[in-house]
């Protein structure tokens, strides 16, 4: 049970001063447009909400799972979140459990930051959310293709996470690309199974039970907010 | 002085369901303490819920002197307090000061008479020393009795509470229903814990189906086995309902009227 | 990098002399003081390395006045530093430039030593800072302290209701996990982890409702849209001096450095 | 046949806290219904997450036969059947019988052994006629036993149930202690609630502090006021020990050995 678990958490003097400082812009940027575009910044109503939300995401990265020769992966949840919540809330919320992760928990650097966030939370969760509302609108409305395009989002989501860190690194001079990639890629292409078996399955059984909380699952909807959360106001 | 809860003809149905309340007249006057009783799925909690304005039916209702409508529920807030069944979906604040601050704060009230406030509340429920420690240090008799000062802070007219002994172990069961023996609210504890209410109320309204299918003095109701065992009652083998002395109705300003 | 998950928990709550001046200070000075460290030291070059020897005797003061024992710190970093440390120790193989030396098949180069160097002390430093700001201050006040330094209001706000809410639902989830892995689950591999997915669903449906009751206490108290406050802070002399000084010692050796 | 659970001087201490168990010295027979009561905090939990290898402590410990170690876990947990306080935690499959399914399936059964299982499973918990509805659909008295359906259809040889009457209602607490009386295992119930143990159990354990300080006839604990009282234990109010028949108990293999 106690195997060594891989994670994308990047450590503070991994990345050098431009690559931090150009992601750091970037996550903020993200995060600004998505309490924009997301239009929850105009109400609280939906803040407790969000708030649970988020300790379930933390709480879905407790779920470990074996990879491969004695190393284990755990679960990631911003595909899951961007199927749920709709991408840009996912961002919000991913966001917000990360910097919880290195705030209160020491876990990520500080210095770092803008790149966790965009390397595993926005950057799967815009690409997750977005590749769903697209390939929904070609593909045909069935359970299956609905399924099978959450199976293919949540590897990507992972995957693109996993290159972006490479590329990071070896950008900043930490490791040589050459070396990085290749390993990199591998691990999380057998993480990314995973993640994309717990979407799968998480996926499928709300939407079997209470498939008006897929933020996803129509994509008018989606395009007009945040569905899932903008239900009944207050009374 | 009117009577606390005034309902006639109440009437709710969730969307897409069968009738939660299928037409409730209920009356609680002032400082009585009233069991409410029922199987699951009786609709206890659907009418708890209209009590403070969280879900509103057809029919009519008076609480605290106020008709329960959107234009009241602030002051209606102010004077009814529910205690929910989970103290986790009740104290969500980081601290115990911040959430029995948090009603009073809401009510607008200076921040000096709000640490008043706060400091009376727990130590009616015997938890002042917990003030500064999170919700999630404390035992569940603990949260429990925090959770009912959240809403005593806010000095209510009525204390609306769901399941006050679930998942409480013998002893702290013993401690929540001593505390609040000494609380002279009008009370209205939603129960599966019989022996709970006959300690505790001198009244029982029993709930089934959406209707009140009994209503009289605890230890009558609770003596009719046959109007229980309709309605899916049981007392614990072995519990002597003689044996529990019936509490003495506190006597706050008990006016009876319309 | 890392493998906080479960042992989430541990790592929480002050340690040290909460009565100390250091965990009387605002909020905002010890972001300030502790990130500024880390930051300096981040950016700083291997070759002015008096600069993280500064860092780290910054560090060791304020563990000092705040009476936080290094195994308190040690408690908060165990789980972090050594994976850290173990990816870390892999560069001076795959980093190549410089003089390099042949240990069988392997072979160490100068410049991967010199990344190896520099990455973890900068890893040191920043991990031990972080864990120092969580032993002297409580979460809710880093919390009212980023806000009052102009986080938006809504992420300030999540993320206390995601703290408040995370020991309740980790703590469900492993109960879940327990009860899985006593009906005897045990997946060998990433394609037998569907159980866990039907857990994370289960566990968003209770999540979601949990929301929902959450938000309906709160009305039930008044609850109008707007969180009220009860502590407003107060940045003091004495937090200015804090700040002023921790900036004084790191940014004057990290200057000397740059222009010896 | 060696007994069900043997201990001797088992101890453990969460990381950074105070030991929870410390050194508990515990047989329990084949057949044997046992109550571990005790007050919330006294190590309940912790030993119960013991007798199927979640946590593993110093000294010896054998469950059904094995030692428990590492090495034993798979043949313990199929031997080891826990029933955990809220159904809720145990129960997230699509429906009843992939919930039911499951334990079977991770045995290595075949699919028709594994239909088989699951429908006598859920017959023994009289709960046949909910197997393709959804948990979530269910009561909480009906979780409750498909719960215990769940871990029955493992065919364990020892039946570890925690709380199991918790949050039922009476009517629903009746009904499980009926399918409880009815199911031939050896039996380990931690309750608070202390009727409970009295109709269920014939024997009852007291833990307190990590130790067991109290241990023999069910009746003849419970009537121990003033041992009850030094662990935060009670009867409710009202509550007449001589009325609750003794269970007599069940013959199921009861050989007793080493």
């Amino acid at each position: 049970m106690y195997s060594l678990p891989i994670a994308l958490h990047i450590p503070d003097g991994f990345l050098s001063n431009g690559v931090s400082a150009v992601l750091w812009v970037v996550a903020i940027v993200i995060i600004a447009y998505g309490l924009r575009v997301a239009n929850v910044s105009l109400t609280e109503d939906r803040v407790p909400l969000l708030g649970v939300l988020a300790a379930f995401i933390f709480a879905g990265q407790m779920l470990n799972f074996p990879v491969a020769g004695g190393t284990s992966g755990h679960f990631l949840g911003a595909a899951l979140a961007a199927v749920l919540l709709g991408p840009w809330i996912a961002c919000i919320v991913t966001a917000v459990v990360i910097a919880v992760q290195a705030i209160a928990f020491a876990d990520g650097g500080i210095t770092v930051l803008g790149a966790n966030i965009v390397n595993m939370g926005a950057l799967g969760a815009l690409l997750a959310g977005f590749l769903m509302v697209a390939a929904l609108r070609v593909l045909p409305k069935t359970r299956g293709a609905f399924l099978g395009t959450v199976a293919v989002v949540a590897w990507t989501a992972v995957m693109v996470g996993a290159i972006a860190t490479a590329l990071q690194l070896a950008i900043s001079g930490t490791v040589p690309l050459g070396t990085v990639l290749p390993a990199m890629v591998g691990v999380h292409a057998l993480i990314g199974i995973g993640e994309a078996v717990i979407t799968v399955a998480a996926v499928s059984a709300v939407l079997a039970s209470r498939p008006d909380l897929i933020a996803i699952g129509d994509p008018e909807r989606y395009a007009a907010g945040a569905p899932a959360l903008a239900g009944e106001g207050a009374r | 002085m009117t009577c606390v809860v005034h309902a006639r003809g109440l009437r709710y149905r969730y969307p897409g369901h069968e009738e939660a309340l299928r037409g409730i007249d209920l009356r609680v006057e002032h400082g009585e303490r009233v069991a409410l009783l029922g199987p699951n799925g009786a609709g206890k909690t659907t009418l708890m819920m209209h009590l403070n304005g969280l879900m509103i039916g057809d029919g009519e209702l008076e609480v605290a002197g106020l008709r329960v409508a959107k234009d009241t529920l602030t002051a209606l807030r102010a004077r009814v307090g529910v205690v929910f069944q989970d103290p986790d979906d009740q104290l969500f604040m980081p601290t115990v000061r911040e959430d029995v601050a948090f009603g009073p704060l809401n009510m607008g009230l200076e921040r000096e008479a709000v640490q008043h406030r706060v400091a009376d509340a727990l130590s009616r429920v015997r938890m002042a020393h917990v003030v500064d420690r999170a919700p999630y240090q404390l035992s569940m008799g603990e949260r429990r009795r925090v959770a009912i000062a959240t809403v005593l802070a806010m000095d209510p007219t009525l204390l609306v509470l769901d399941e006050p002994s679930a998942n409480l172990d013998p002893r702290a069961r013993r401690e929540l229903l001593e505390v609040l023996e000494t609380i002279d609210r009008t009370m209205l504890v939603t129960t599966h814990d019989l022996p709970l209410a006959a300690e505790l109320c001198e009244r029982a309204v029993i709930l089934a189906g959406g209707r009140i299918v009994g209503d009289g003095p605890c230890h009558e109701i609770l003596a009719d086995d046959e109007l229980l065992a309709a309605h899916d009652l049981e007392l614990p083998a072995g519990f002597d309902l003689s044996a529990v002395a019936t509490r003495s109705r506190p006597a706050v300003g008990a006016q009876h009227g319309t | 990098m890392s493998g906080l998950c479960s042992h989430a928990l541990e790592l929480t709550g002050l340690a040290g002399d909460p009565g100390s001046r250091v965990h009387r200070l605002d909020p905002r000075a010890k972001i300030v003081g502790l990130f500024s460290v880390t930051i300096i030291a981040v950016s700083t070059p291997l070759a002015h390395w008096p600069v993280y020897v500064c860092c780290v005797a910054v560090l060791a003061t304020y563990a000092a006045a705040a009476r936080v024992s290094p195994r308190a710190v040690w408690r908060r970093v165990r789980f972090i530093l050594p994976l850290v440390l173990l990816v870390a120790v892999f560069v001076p193989f795959v980093r190549s430039g410089g003089d390099s030396w042949a240990f069988g098949p392997l072979t160490i180069h100068q410049a991967g030593l010199e990344v190896l160097g520099a990455v973890s002390a900068k890893a040191l430093i920043g991990t031990v800072g972080a864990a120092l700001l969580g032993a002297t201050t409580t979460f809710p006040s880093v919390l009212r302290g980023l806000e009052a330094m102009r986080m938006p209001r809504l992420l300030v706000l999540i993320a206390a209701f995601m703290y408040r809410y995370l020991f309740v639902i980790v703590e469900e989830a492993g109960r879940m996990r327990a009860a899985l892995v006593s009906r005897g689950y045990a997946p060998r591999n990433a394609l037998q982890v569907g159980a866990m997915g039907r857990m994370a669903s289960a566990m968003f449906l209770r999540t979601y409702s949990r929301g929902e009751r959450v938000y309906h206490a709160m009305l039930a108290r008044g609850y109008n849209g707007t969180m009220p406050q009860l502590h407003p802070l107060a940045f003091g002399r004495a937090d200015a001096v804090f700040v002023a000084g921790v900036l004084a010692v790191t940014l004057s050796a990290r200057i000397a450095g740059a222009t010896a």
